[in-house]
């Protein structure tokens, strides 16, 4: 199971911050500095028999408000104890307090020696909190001072994320702007891509021999653009082999992978004007296991010896198998991931490979319609900028650095905060 | 159908990805119900019309049942060691699951038999790029290169490799990668893209 | 049972290895079982993990009673996972042909935030933090840099740059656009080479641990 | 004879085979161990057959896929017999760890972490045992947790496999006083950040339900700095990234590593710096550690298998290529 791939649900915790991050507000900034006003907490913990350690406390304790936000944190940092040293050191850790709206005293977290931040993520908005950090030694504890009450704060819009904002405006508005103006009739150059040139190939060539088609989309599901833009092909080429009417098999491992597959055959075959020649038998859904699904198709493929396989959307380590046993039955092949891991395997054992980005740009290509080729022409201005923005880079770090011009590097600095995402 | 797409990913929420995971598990747990009656409807149909294999079919039901049955019947803890399902997992699953992975050892090497071929310049440098790093790996390239400088031994030309041109390469994909991504997502969300919906 | 259970193994490793031969009723028999085995644990396990933690206990969580029969915590319904509830329900509706259609409600929700999740996510993750660290200066600030590492930096330089090219698709891979263009697609192999390379060792480690398992675990031939 | 006949007898062979072997491991018979000779005559004859496809090949009979499938089983099982001494050379990250290890005195105590799964136990077990015979050897005491759910069980599964050698066995070590496995916790790297302040509180018991402080080696152990040296075996998240940058960056602790191949090279920046002192990496690593330690394990073998492995696949590559320009030279280009 250690190679399943991981669901993407941890992106989603990114994606959280991140959509969040654009909502606004400009919320005053609040920082509480301490104030002397010492709290009584009473030394714990006395072992008998031994001296108390007592420590120093930490100094210049701050509680802010944490920056674009909702309004759910509160950033502490202070000055560690004197007493916390690298070496020999009589702390053993902090403990940090807090007093909600003029309430007890609380202890939220014990820390490590040498922390010197901490960041509350309990709080909530409209209410008051202030706070003290003790330094704790072996057997007793020193309370620093407390700061003034402060409350969180909500903005509405992440400042720091404004540049990766900017950029995707960017890039999406030069795809948008290329769709429009091929929307109204203008003509875009598109370059050739091999395996996407031998798709009419391959299906007649399963015409000629009386032999199916098979279709794999990959073992992930319906949350991976990888699988959309599988699926997406899948309509192009459904729209095909029902012209040419060959018989095509899809077996899946995703349920949901079955059910728009399936949407997505009859579609095309409705298109084609032949809906009597669907039947929902084209896709399977075998086992949401990788191996499973492998050893599965692997039988298919032995057992009905496909003339042509596609291997198109998000693989992982079955890549391999299923290509090497597709080969062995003498299928012609067309393969395509945005796995980097996994294109070397279909690069050596299939004989036309989308790679990376070619995947997602296969549906356009396919459909031929000038909207589509229009997105094409927006993602190479993508590149461009990312070309550009490489060559200045270097250039002007290796010159600014070599020869220590301030201007020069001021400029490396501003190019890479253009593009840093925190 | 068009609106939901279009609002859903700028819906100002920050628990909307929470929720957005939550709902996408509990579809899934639907779904695969439909893959499951799928599964169950394709073997009992072979087994009913007797097709070929269909002895087979006759062993995907029965152990679809057996396990289902099983994990169902043994609660929430279905998985702690000691319970049936936890068995059938050690003793069934595991032993396929690594089997059919180790299989690749030898396709690995079929794949290299037949692919790498110096058919033109390109296939050489994916044969020499492979060749070196592979070699580079065990001890028995530093044992013949060890006449060598120690800079130009085999392990360290494939770190070198490994470090360098690999990064570039991995890197131009990457980036081609996430800027496909983000056209298909765009095409998607405007409505260009609807293969997948039927093409209402 | 123990026994059985290493027998158990045994028949079945052999029998996937042996779809190395050629397809035959051995391997057919394994794979069957397994079809079966993984079908049905996923069941399972979506069953209780997604279906019955997450939504069934998400909406009607437990109510936790302390010995005295008090009511101790209550953890508030999470009644948001109604909707997915509801969505998961229309998916269930392709059972009944006449409102299966009605399903691809559900479907064009999950493509549809798919798409808006991944679009921003990928931008900034890949495309932005990729073109940072390419960032770098090819020898360091006090030339201290060995040969290796600058001409090593050179070659990033370069294969990036060029790498991209190759992935143009609205220029013609034709004159100085089309070398760096070939260029590109050296760089590429190299790296399809290296990974292809690098991945064999972790392979083969895999399999010497199956071929283990026969002679070591099962047959007791290896200490 | 038809080959649905010669199928079927090889099928018994096989069958038969198993049994006996079976039947002999419940009897307690030894292992099959080949002598060097032995070994070394099986070598020259793979070699001598590799070399006759070679010839085949240029004759122009190019030879299929099956043939391959069973050099590369070949490569990979008959190794495991063989008793071969490969020159190791010693790389300097594994003599770290061995020389940190020797600078341990008696009753030093050592934290060991198994972060990792069965899937990575051909890389990792090796090294685990190897670690584990040095310190009983050297009666250093030994505190085992894991990170990964599955990690204590490979922590037991070494242990058993090293008290049942012969010089272990007779120093009587006991459960709770020379070693102690304190089981799994769920929580990645918080808790390496928990256990910075106390063990106890992230490890209420030991894996077998005994209370911390009832254990005669742990008692006395408030945190790390309690430990003189900490080992952790990793193949991915939470693994050797988050020690380093918990346990050795905040709490100083002094830390070697064994990792799996596919991860050990992104753990060099932290050699370097010196966060870690010493790292094995993958099976090479593994087979250096048991040169040194001079535990006689399946490290070693396994190396023996992997590099012929890797000589498998460069020979086909080669045969391949010769196939290949057999075939152009015959019939001109042709893709």
């Amino acid at each position: 199971m250690s190679s399943h791939p991981m669901t993407s649900r941890p992106l989603y915790f990114i994606i959280l911050s991140f959509l969040f991050t654009f909502f606004p507000s400009c919320g005053g900034s609040s920082i509480a500095l301490a104030q002397a006003e010492p709290i009584d907490i009473a030394t714990t913990q006395m072992i008998p028999d031994s001296e108390q350690v007592v420590v120093e406390p930490v100094t210049s304790l701050i509680a802010a408000d944490h920056k674009y936000d909702d309004g759910g944190m509160i950033d502490l940092s202070w000055v560690p104890s004197i007493d916390d040293q690298l070496v020999a050191s009589r702390v053993i850790g902090y403990k940090v307090y807090r007093i909600e709206d003029e309430g007890e005293p609380e202890m939220i977290s014990e820390l490590a020696p040498g922390s010197n931040t901490y960041n509350d993520q309990s709080v909530e908005r409209g209410k008051l909190y202030s706070y003290f950090v003790s330094t704790l030694s072996i057997n007793a504890e020193t309370p620093s001072v407390r700061t003034a009450p402060i409350e969180p704060q909500r903005e509405w819009l992440n400042y720091e994320l404004l540049n990766v904002l900017i950029m995707a405006l960017v890039l999406g508005g030069a795809v948008i702007y290329f769709i429009e103006t091929a929307r109204r009739g203008k003509k875009l150059f598109v370059r050739k891509i091999a395996g996407l040139e031998a798709v009419d190939e391959a299906i007649g060539r399963a015409t000629e021999m009386g032999r199916p088609i098979l279709f794999i989309p990959g073992i992930l599901d319906m949350d991976d653009v990888q699988t959309l833009a599988a699926l997406t092909i899948l309509g192009r080429v459904a729209r095909i082999i029902a012209d040419y009417d060959t018989k095509i098999f899809m077996p899946v491992s995703r349920s949901l992978v079955m059910t728009a597959g399936r949407e997505t055959i009859k579609a095309s075959y409705q298109a084609a004007g032949r809906p009597d020649a669907y039947s929902d038998d084209m896709v399977t859904y075998i086992t949401d296991e990788q191996f499973g699904y492998v050893a599965a198709v692997d039988g298919i493929m032995v057992r009905e010896k496909p003339a042509t396989c596609f291997l198109l959307g998000a693989f992982f380590a079955e890549s391999l198998i299923l290509a090497e046993t597709g080969n062995s039955v003498g299928a012609i092949q067309i393969a395509g991931t945005a796995r980097p891991a996994q294109l070397p395997f279909f690069i050596a054992a299939c004989d036309f490979t989308l790679i990376g980005e070619e995947l997602f740009a296969a549906s356009a290509y396919l459909s031929g319609e000038p909207k589509q080729m229009g997105s094409l022409k927006g993602q190479d201005v993508g590149k461009a900028i990312a070309m550009a923005a490489i060559l200045i880079g270097i250039l002007t770090v290796t010159i600014g650095d070599a020869w220590n011009v301030e201007w020069i590097q001021n400029i490396t600095t501003g190019l890479v905060d253009v593009f840093s995402t925190r | 159908m068009f609106v939901i797409q279009y609002f859903i990913p700028h819906y100002p929420f920050n628990r909307m990805s929470h929720w957005f995971s939550d709902w996408f598990a509990i579809i899934l747990a639907c779904a695969i119900v439909l893959g499951a009656l799928n599964l169950m409807k394709i073997s009992i149909q072979k087994v009913i019309k007797k097709k070929p294999g269909w002895g087979y079919a006759v062993v995907i039901i029965a152990s679809f049942l057996l396990i289902t049955i099983i994990g169902l019947s043994e609660g929430e803890g279905f998985r702690e060691p000691g319970t049936w399902f936890d068995w059938l997992y050690v003793y069934v699953y595991t032993p396929c699951s690594s089997t059919m992975f180790a299989i690749l050892g030898f396709f690995v090497a079929s794949a290299s038999y037949r692919a790498f071929r110096a058919r033109n310049f390109e296939a050489t440098l994916l044969l020499l790029a492979a060749f070196f790093v592979m070699i580079g790996r065990v001890p028995v390239g530093d044992i013949i290169s060890g006449f060598m400088p120690e800079g130009a031994r085999l392990s360290n030309l494939a770190s070198w490799i490994m470090t360098f041109p690999q990064t570039a390469g991995q890197r131009a994909i990457m980036i081609g990668i996430a800027l496909g991504i983000v056209s298909t997502s765009l095409r998607v969300i405007l409505g260009i893209e609807r293969a997948h919906l039927a093409g209402e | 049972m123990e026994h059985f259970a290493l027998w158990l193994g045994g028949f079945l490793t052999l029998g996937i290895f042996s779809f190395l031969y050629k397809d035959n009723p051995w391997y057919k028999l394994t794979e069957a079982i397994y079809v079966g085995i993984s079908a049905g644990y996923f069941v399972v396990v979506y069953f209780w993990d997604n279906f019955y933690s997450k939504f069934w206990v998400g909406v009607f969580p437990h109510k936790r009673l302390n010995e005295a029969g008090e009511l101790v915590a209550g953890v508030e319904p999470d009644y948001w996972l109604i909707i997915g509830g509801v969505l998961g329900l229309l998916m269930l509706m392709r059972l009944l042909p006449k409102v299966g259609w009605i399903s691809r409600w559900p479907l064009a929700f999950i493509v549809g935030a798919t798409a808006g999740l991944w679009l921003i996510n990928y931008f900034a993750s890949f495309v932005m933090v990729q073109i940072q660290n390419t960032v770098t200066p090819l020898f360091g600030a006090d030339y201290n840099a060995s040969l290796f590492v600058i001409v090593g930096n050179i070659v990033v330089a370069v294969g990036t740059f060029t790498g991209l090219i190759y992935f143009f698709f609205s220029k013609e891979h034709k004159g100085a656009f089309g070398s760096a263009a070939r260029v590109g697609i050296f760089f590429l192999m190299i790296t399809f080479g290296a990974s292809f390379g690098y991945t064999v060792m972790s392979r083969m480690s895999l399999l010497i641990g199956r071929i283990d398992f026969l002679f070591g675990d099962w047959l007791g031939m290896i200490r | 004879m038809s080959t649905k006949a010669k199928e079927i007898l090889a099928l018994a062979l096989i069958f038969a085979f198993s049994l006996i072997f079976y039947i002999g491991k419940v009897l307690g018979w030894g292992a099959v161990r080949f002598s060097t000779t032995v070994s070394l005559i099986v070598i020259l004859l793979v070699a001598l057959s590799l070399l006759w496809i070679l010839i085949l090949t240029i004759r122009g009979h190019l030879v299929e896929r099956r043939i391959v499938f069973l050099y590369v089983g070949i490569a990979v099982a008959l190794p495991l017999f063989m008793t071969l001494s490969q020159r190791i050379a010693i790389s300097p990250e594994v003599e770290a760890v061995y020389n940190t290890l020797e600078g341990l005195p008696e009753g030093s105590k050592v934290l060991v972490s198994f972060d990792y799964d069965p899937p990575s136990a051909p890389e990792l077990q090796p090294m685990a045992e190897a670690f584990l015979y040095y310190c009983f050897e050297h009666d250093l005491k030994v505190i085992m947790m894991g990170l990964w759910p599955q990690g204590p069980m490979q922590a037991n599964m070494a242990i058993e496999k090293v008290l049942s050698d012969e010089k272990i066995k007779s120093k009587n070590l006991k459960y709770g006083e020379d070693y102690v496995n304190l089981g799994f916790q769920a929580g990645y790297e918080f808790v390496i950040q928990r256990m910075g302040s106390d063990f106890r509180s992230m490890f209420p018991t030991d894996y077998r339900g005994t209370p911390y402080e009832q254990i005669p080696l742990v008692k006395n152990v408030k945190n790390f700095s309690n430990i003189d040296y900490c080992f952790n075996l990793s193949s991915g998240f939470p693994g050797t990234r988050e020690w380093v940058q918990i346990a050795v960056d905040r709490y100083g602790v002094t830390l070697g590593a064994g990792n799996t191949a596919v991860q050990a090279p992104q753990m060099y920046p932290f050699m370097r710096a010196g966060q870690l002192v010493g790292l094995l990496g993958g099976m090479v690593g593994a087979a250096e550690f048991e040169f040194l330690t001079k535990w006689i394990g399946k490290g070693t073998k396994f190396m023996i298998s992997q590099s012929f492995a890797h000589v498998i696949v460069i020979a086909f590559i080669i045969i391949g290529n010769v196939a290949f320009f057999r075939s152009e030279r015959k019939t001109g280009l042709k893709r």
